[in-house]
């Protein structure tokens, strides 16, 4: 069945600590060349039926996304994609 | 050091009270995603600069869409002698706003410093970053509180994160480790759907900010009240312990020392949030002025803490100020007005979070956790390896120069790329803003609503309307108990709380060899004030005070957030008045002094204010915090109960 | 000889302060580690204090597990040396899995601050040896990643070996798998509890003084063990 | 720019409260056909150089993810997919 995946990023030019942390600390795993590192929130739906993009687009807008400071895409994503190409 | 004429109006027929500007008919400086343009097209081909501004005198400038009165406007010229850079613009715009240059509050906050006691304990007062009060031959402690409430309707968790992080870098400028805060808290109506929005997103930010930075919660309020539904307060208040030796100051003193900018990288945070998100009223414009949200990093702000108490211990500090809503422009012509000095500013310097920023957004960012350092010549490598081994940025962007020949205070000199965008006497930015000695009027309404008194309503007259009445009180949100809000905060770190939620006021241990420590109170009661705001006022700190003196502890000093609705509202204005002489008056009757606060002006939502809402911090001492005394009865060992009938 | 008891400092923690103090009311002598020098000095036992190492950004613990210190700090435990990882550290201690399983963030999605009571389930580690097993503790718990969770098979092989240190009583703060609040290695001298100690040792400052055992136990343990 | 994108979500028999929690808001939104919600966490790594998918599963594995609770997939990802796509 395939899932609906919301994407949720901080907008570009508000700071991610986060990512930041991260960054910072790759340096000492050996890790040299990585220019920026930004950390968001993936969320999978699941629909009891068909799976419902612009409903997903609504709930991303209302509930998952905080508009002020974030930007979210919406997409469908086969199952495998999700849950069983993980290494 | 005023090099101007005082612009106070006396008579309130001399001007027209402003409005504040409209919705703005050019596109607003203050979202992010938009880089901020408060320029016609001609300027964003280059940097607007001084020779510029100098050949280009008819240029039209959008300085009513940040804020300016036209006279405020003529006045910059005057003072420039040329028209402002766009640089400049922004910053007069900024440290002339309400919320910088206390302009409406100024003539009224003047009777603290008048009406005060005299107090040998008091090294630092108003007008510092926060006070500072001796409470030992050694030690000395600073408490301030501020609001952040604007942002935190905006961006509940993000508003009172940031607004926590600016009151500890406020304590923290003045030489002091902090070491707790309180959150005085106004919601509006406990079961209205916006409210558990506001109400979790501003808990959990307290929280998550002061948690994260190893703060112990030891107070604070939480109250819910209609009027504060478009409008709801978040108040931080943060205490620091210093050594008397270490008290710091902000005078960017001794030409050739270095201005170090330190902390945080700069990014596009609120630009013009502190002229438009602190001195505007809510309304439909309010979505589109949301991007000006400041993001925080606690994290951040605790390297920050360890560096500069390093540095302070080393003596590695000439001048420290923190940046806070009004960034670099505030922290650079502060430091340089207060010494009389000048200052050169490399702006290409200031590390950027994002390449493509301007001039007058450097200037004006008010990315979080940063502190402005001055520095001598040959203490610079031994601060930039204190803060190296904290792992916080820090780069030489400038240096003090001195006054002129004359005497007379240095210019602050700022160029980018070798481009002068910014040549002005810093003391014009931040002491000579406007003053204005605005009307008031005692609301209409007051007649009325004191009319109303509380002796015409129905009093229980059976068993049954008893019950009644201590049911629906005990079901008022008001009454409820805070668990939910107080367990979210840590009240434990430092191993120093003696006193916390749900006592009446917060003790905290100073000095783990004598037991010296402090008790701390914050109330306010809204309600009170809109029936009578200088009582009510009174009543605030009364309680505060009782609350701290309850524990055992002497009371010694006083601080004061005053959120009201619009100054440019004459029945407003009024309650300020008021509740300020109510202040005044009521510490001087008890004999301890204001030492420092903070005014929120436009709290409220369209026409309609909040209530006149005083939060009244009051500071104690206690000489050994094993004497102080628990709000319940503490049974002893072995049954052994002392007893009350 | 004193007993010298290492409290490490990343940047972000918050209770080093706490538990050097706890270390000294015990009657030892707190030495203070920085998370960037790999020396231990020579300590006969480290706490890893509680806090936000790193911001506790991406996941608590996750960072501070390459922290010079901790390659050493892994290396001797695994040789021996007495460690207690306090909240935060004992996030690191999992996330270098020197502990199994893995703190999650609460059921509730709340920070927690609260005083807890504690069922001491065994007293046969270098941290607990002070206590009587099945004795109850009075000891704060603040956290808001406080869940802990492993695989049954895990959960189930630390309850045979008597690796649960300690549960919560009387409501389970944050959601943690079958109430654990602490656990140790096999060998019992690694020790990771969610609960602070620390911050029950004074009769001024804690809702009790049941913390004092912790920091007791390992100078019992130091003595006991062999040279 | 292509970057690498890192998903990191918790193992399918591990509880996820965050995604319990917006699972358990949504029939008040007036959304009844969705049968599940994960929430996890997407990290967009951008190299300095070419981006370098070994690298970033590396990092994946030592630093961004937890194996004792989460999986995760890396991925390459057109610039514009993460940064002007969302909606
Ligand atoms: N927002 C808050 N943050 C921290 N502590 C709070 C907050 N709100 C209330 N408290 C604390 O909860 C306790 C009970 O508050 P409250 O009921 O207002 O006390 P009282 O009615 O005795 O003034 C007090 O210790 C107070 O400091």
């Amino acid at each position: 069945m395939p899932r609906v995946v919301v994407d949720v990023m901080l907008k570009p030019e508000i700071l991610d600590p986060q990512g930041q942390a991260v960054a910072n600390a790759l340096p000492r795993l050996g890790v040299g060349d990585v220019a920026s590192v930004r950390i968001g929130r993936r969320i999978e739906i699941e629909f009891t039926g068909e799976p419902d993009l612009d409903r997903a687009r609504e709930i991303a807008d209302k509930l998952l996304a905080n508009p002020v400071i974030e930007d979210f895409t919406v997409r469908l994503v086969e199952a495998d994609e999700t849950a069983d190409a993980r290494s | 050091m005023t090099t101007h004429p005082d612009p106070v109006r006396d008579t309130p027929e001399a001007y027209s009270a402003p409005s504040q500007p409209a919705e703005p008919s050019l596109p607003q400086p203050v979202a992010p995603t938009a880089p901020a343009q408060p320029a016609p097209a001609v300027w964003t081909e280059g940097v607007d600069t001084v020779p510029r501004a100098d050949g280009t005198p008819g240029e039209l400038q959008p300085y009513t869409e940040l804020g300016l009165r036209d006279d405020e406007y003529d006045r910059i010229r005057q003072i420039l002698g040329r028209r402002p850079t766009q640089s400049e613009l922004a910053m007069y715009s900024i440290m002339w706003s309400e919320h910088c240059s206390y302009k409406s509050s100024k003539v009224h906050l003047r009777q603290f410093g008048e009406k005060a006691p005299q107090s040998d304990r008091l090294l630092a007062g108003i007008g510092e970053n926060a006070g500072v009060v001796q409470i030992s031959d050694e030690l000395a402690v600073t408490f301030k509180v501020e609001s952040h409430n604007h942002p935190s309707f905006v961006e509940p968790y993000q508003g009172a994160a940031t607004g926590v992080g600016g009151i500890v870098r406020d304590i923290l400028a003045m030489g002091a480790r902090p070491v707790a805060v309180m959150d005085p808290l106004r919601f509006g109506a406990a079961d209205h759907p916006d409210t558990a929005r506001v109400l979790t997103g501003v808990v959990a930010g307290v929280g998550g900010y002061g948690n994260c930075l190893g703060l112990p919660n030891i107070g604070g309020e939480l109250v819910f009240d209609p009027s504060y539904q478009g409008n709801p307060l978040l108040n931080a208040l943060c205490l620091g312990v210093l050594p008397v030796s270490r008290l710091q100051n902000k005078a960017a003193v001794g030409p050739g020392n270095v201005v170090v900018l330190m902390g945080a990288k700069t990014g596009r945070d609120g630009i013009g949030g502190v002229s438009v998100l602190a001195s505007a009223t809510f309304d439909e414009g309010s979505e589109a002025r949301r991007p000006a949200v400041q993001v925080g990093d606690p994290f951040i702000e605790k390297l920050l803490i360890e560096a500069c108490l390093e540095l302070y211990d080393a003596q590695l500090v000439a001048g420290i100020q923190d940046l806070g809503g009004a960034g670099l422009t505030c922290a650079l012509t502060e430091t340089a007005a207060a010494a009389g000095t000048g200052m050169r500013v490399w702006l290409e310097r200031v590390p950027l979070r994002e390449p493509s920023m301007d001039p007058h957004e450097i200037l004006a960012s008010e990315s979080q956790e940063r502190m402005l350092l001055v520095v001598e010549p040959d203490k610079l490598d031994a601060v930039l390896k204190t803060c190296e081994k904290w792992g916080v940025l820090a780069t030489a962007i400038g240096e003090v120069t001195a006054p002129e020949p004359d005497g007379r205070p240095g210019r602050l000199l700022i160029t980018w790329q070798d481009h002068l965008v910014v040549d002005v006497p810093p003391g014009s930015l931040v002491d000579d803003g406007p003053v204005y000695a605005r009307p008031m009027r005692e609301p209409a309404d007051l007649i009325l609503l004191q009319a109303d008194r509380a002796e015409t309503l129905p009093r229980p007259a059976d068993p049954e309307a008893l019950r009644e009445t201590v049911l629906r009180m005990i079901a008022s949100p008001n009454l409820a108990d805070k668990t939910w809000v107080t367990e979210q905060y840590d009240r434990y770190v430092l191993g120093n709380t003696v006193l916390a939620q749900p006592e009446d006021g917060g003790v905290i241990r100073i000095d783990e060899r004598t037991g010296l420590g402090v008790a701390l109170s914050v109330d306010g009661n809204g309600r009170y004030a809109r029936l009578d705001p200088y009582n009510g006022t009174k009543l605030a700190l009364a309680e505060a005070y009782r609350n701290v003196a309850v524990t055992g502890a002497k009371p010694i000093a006083v601080t004061d957030c005053l959120n009201f609705g619009s100054p440019e509202d004459p029945g407003v204005m009024w309650q300020f008045a008021e509740a300020v002489r109510g202040l005044a008056d009521g510490c001087l009757e008890l004999g301890i002094p204001v030492t420092g606060g903070n005014v929120s002006f436009y709290n409220q939502t369209g026409a309609a204010p909040i209530h006149p809402t005083p939060v009244v911090g009051v500071l104690g001492v206690l000489d050994n915090v094993a004497d102080r005394v628990p709000m319940g009865f503490v049974p002893r060992a072995g049954g052994d109960h002392d007893q009350l009938y | 000889m004193t007993a010298r008891v290492g409290v490490v400092t990343f940047p972000g923690s918050l209770d080093d302060g706490d538990a050097a103090r706890a270390v000294r009311i015990a009657g030892a002598e707190p030495v203070r580690l920085w998370h960037g020098d790999p020396q231990l000095h020579g300590v006969d036992a480290v706490v890893l204090p509680g806090g936000f190492s790193y911001g506790d950004y991406l996941r608590c613990g996750a960072i501070a597990r390459f922290a010079p210190v901790m390659e050493t700090i892994v290396d001797a435990a695994q040789g021996g040396l007495p460690v207690l990882g306090i909240c935060n550290g004992f996030q690191i201690l999992c996330e270098a899995h020197l502990l199994p399983g893995a703190l999650t963030r609460n059921q509730h999605l709340h920070f927690r601050n609260r005083d807890q009571v504690l069922r001491i389930e065994s007293a046969g580690t270098a941290w607990t040896n002070a206590f009587q097993p099945g004795q109850e503790v009075l000891i704060p718990v603040k956290n808001g990643e406080g869940c802990y969770v492993a695989d049954t098979a895990t959960l189930d092989q630390l309850e045979a070996e008597g690796r649960v240190v300690a549960r919560y009583v009387g409501g389970n703060p944050n959601g943690s798998q079958r109430d654990i609040a602490a656990i140790t290695n096999a060998a019992g001298n690694v020790v990771g509890i969610m609960p602070h100690p620390e911050h029950a040792v004074e009769a001024l400052t804690g809702p009790s003084l049941d913390g004092l055992g912790f920091f007791t136990s390992v100078l019992k343990h130091l003595v006991g063990a062999p040279a």
